[in-house]
């Protein structure tokens, strides 16, 4: 998968962040055309609704199935034929169904060119938190998080910035417990994108706000593309 | 050589108690409901059981839950909206967990049917759920080593099985049956129906008939009642 | 599967040693109606043409098939349609097809009840010799030879007890190259049957030949049922 | 996205000098002929070839072996009546080979295809070909660590494809053609037909469409020709 890189951050200023609607259309525009693509439980998912028509996109659902289509409605529900959140969907034409150690092999060997995936917290070095939030009476439960988060050839996260308390999200080590290491490689939040490599983390674009403000407001350093 | 069973006690006779039960499907789908339902008035206790959830509502395997025959569970994602029988027991501590993400629960049982001893996975490498296992760096990357999980049951819910023992399944209810099937001493597959050997196109079978012991025929079960 | 066992030592007199034929007939009595079965390439092959009509078992063939019919024959003949010898050969009711590494998996995870090989040498023990020769100008060839005798739950071997040139091949230890450790559990000879265990050899039938005899060739410790 | 091709030329095109190359079949079933006849046109050399044979008769890989083109054979059964030519580059030291029992070199591809790093295998345990491998027992049996088998380039004999890309086989054809696809960066698969994405059945799909990066239609060659 390639990913054309922006020549410069662009900062988008004169209106707020993003809404959840518009991240997850950032997210789309992202995604490679033809690509394999996994999108996580919850918020992940609406990516789907902006791909284009034509971008050859191929959704891979964990518990079984390539070419996954929209959600079902109405006649179109059949408890056999669901997502990896329980949801009832429908096939498109070129699908194909699989057993669950050959979906994760799918996986876990390299070939989802994308998934895209909630946290709870991203580290700088693309470290992955989004299973578990260590609270003592929790009950764990991982489901396929590991698996996507190792396996994916991209792992794209799409959270907002900060906590509801104003705490961020995007911190130099995670404090909750880990899904996977350093294996985030673009962060997408309602008030930047970001690029995570092994050199650390670059503000590709932001939203209603600046990297100076950013970088005023996270403990983690921050470039940009400028600084190439 | 597989046995056709129009009633579900008959088709669940023999589970031992103490016996590791590994039990098919994703949620609802392809969760063998009848099978589950006969393994709680068959009686078997202190069982393991292996299932991808524990449980929805309060039916099937939370039933089984709440019967207080399952002494520990070991699944990838045991919360749910509506798992509330597990939950309750979990907190109560009159339950055992082990978690253990989706596709390295999935090859652990695959490890088990095909006669691998242990194998290297990169799955959870650095996280809580590798703490105390063993790690080794390959080509540069790190595993964990993982060990197979056999059944001493297996229960499946496939859609149709031939006379011969031979299964194929319904779009993502396939999921953990085919993997369950090979894993377990004794695998019990309930189907929707059964149709003569030679009726399913060879090149379409998905679990071969030599993994299956025991077929339950819902088809029959139901024009019976 | 259970065999029964014969209740004393057979010593078949009065006639020769078994031929070709007959020998994989005793192959075939001693296989358990509704078993799942691989017949090597070769003299094995020839067990099926033995088993009864009603016999309920299910041939593997580890190129991918379970339910291999009889060779095929004039219109029959389906280049796509091979056993393990690259014979082509015939599909029953029933059959299924699978790729290599699940057909492997289904043999390495012991799910065949019985497979019936060649050998060179069998030892007392159990072990089996029968991929290569050990010459030196020999060019290495294994095929499924391992795989099937260290994944069946049991295996049967059918050879000559003698070389032509009268050397025993059941031996206190393989002097040719192994192909598996202590996994023979019967072997089937021209001059007696023989049940092979961690205890040692015990003969269960001799064909024109008495145990007595055969102790006096073998340099191999042999009991009888009549010892136990 | 899988490209769809008339000319096998066009289908090879781009494999590099030093490349591992899987090619399936067994024998003759599922041997991609018209994709190793235009490797051969194609020119790569000092290749490595993963096949179960090491050739058959004066064509296809045994044609390929004698243009001189394979530095290393890994398989598990080169010996056969017909396989003269690699029989001779044997014996003159012109070719390196590497047995691997049929049911592992089947398993190291699809662990690199699945992402597994190494795996215990009881198969060889105690034999020549075990020899130097570092063993491990688990549960009181041994085991041999067996390593991934990774091709750059697969080279596969389906019976159908369709235009997503997805593939399904013919009876004993199938066999080394699914994991091969896994376990490649490139893969290339030679169909008797392409049909529109739809029209094969997504349960009897053998291959799904991420494995496959090329298809060369020989329905397609053959009109043409």
């Amino acid at each position: 998968m390639t990913v054309v890189p922006l020549p410069t951050t662009v900062e988008h200023l004169g209106r707020g962040p993003l809404g959840r609607d518009e991240l997850a259309a950032v997210v789309a525009r992202d995604i490679p055309r033809g690509s394999f693509v996994n999108l996580g439980i919850g918020q992940p998912t609406t990516v789907a609704d902006h791909l284009p028509a034509d971008s050859g996109v191929v959704l891979h659902t964990e518990n079984g199935m390539l070419g996954m289509g929209p959600a079902a409605h109405g006649d179109e529900i059949d408890p056999d034929l669901v997502n990896a959140g329980k949801i009832p969907v429908t096939e498109l034409p070129g699908a194909s169904y699989f057993h669950q150690a050959d979906s994760f092999a799918m996986m876990r060997g390299g070939h989802i060119d994308v998934c895209v995936l909630g946290a709870f917290q991203v580290s700088e070095r693309g470290d992955l938190a989004n299973w578990h939030t260590g609270a003592s009476d929790a009950i764990p439960a991982v489901g396929g998080a590991m698996d996507l988060a190792t396996g994916a050839k991209n792992v794209f996260v799409m959270m907002t910035l900060f906590t509801k308390e104003g705490t961020p999200k995007l911190v130099p080590r995670c404090t909750y417990p880990l899904t996977g290491l350093a294996c985030v490689s673009r962060l997408y939040t309602d008030q930047a994108v970001f690029r995570i490599t092994p050199d650390g983390v670059t503000v590709v674009e932001t939203y209603g706000t600046t990297v100076q403000e950013l970088a005023a407001r996270l403990d983690v350093g921050l470039r940009t593309l400028d600084d190439r | 050589m597989t046995g056709i069973f129009a009633d579900p006690d008959d088709a669940v006779a023999g589970i031992s108690d103490g016996s590791t039960v590994l039990i098919g499907g994703f949620g609802m789908a392809g969760m063998p409901v009848q099978l589950v339902d006969a393994l709680i008035r068959q009686g078997a206790t202190d069982l393991t059981v292996v299932c991808n959830n524990a449980g929805n509502g309060d039916t099937g395997l939370a039933a089984l839950l709440a019967a207080g025959r399952v002494r520990k569970m070991i699944c990838s994602f045991p919360r749910q909206s509506d798992s509330w029988v597990f939950d309750g027991l979990y907190r109560a501590g009159k339950i055992e967990l082990e978690v253990v993400p989706q596709g390295t629960l999935a090859e652990r049982m695959r490890a088990a049917g095909a006669g691998i001893g242990a194998f290297y996975c990169p799955t959870g490498v650095g996280t809580p759920l590798a703490d105390g296992k063993e790690t080794r760096t390959i080509d540069g990357r790190d595993y964990v080593l993982e060990y197979p999980i056999k059944g001493d049951v297996a229960l499946v819910g496939a859609h149709v099985g031939d006379r011969a023992g031979n299964l194929v399944y319904r779009k993502t209810a396939r999921n953990f049956g085919p993997v369950m099937a090979t894993a377990a001493t004794l695998t019990i597959a309930q189907v929707n129906r059964v149709v003569e050997a030679g009726e399913l196109d060879p090149e379409t079978v998905v679990t071969p008939s030599i993994y299956v012991d025991r077929i339950l025929d819902l088809g029959t079960a139901e024009a019976a009642s």
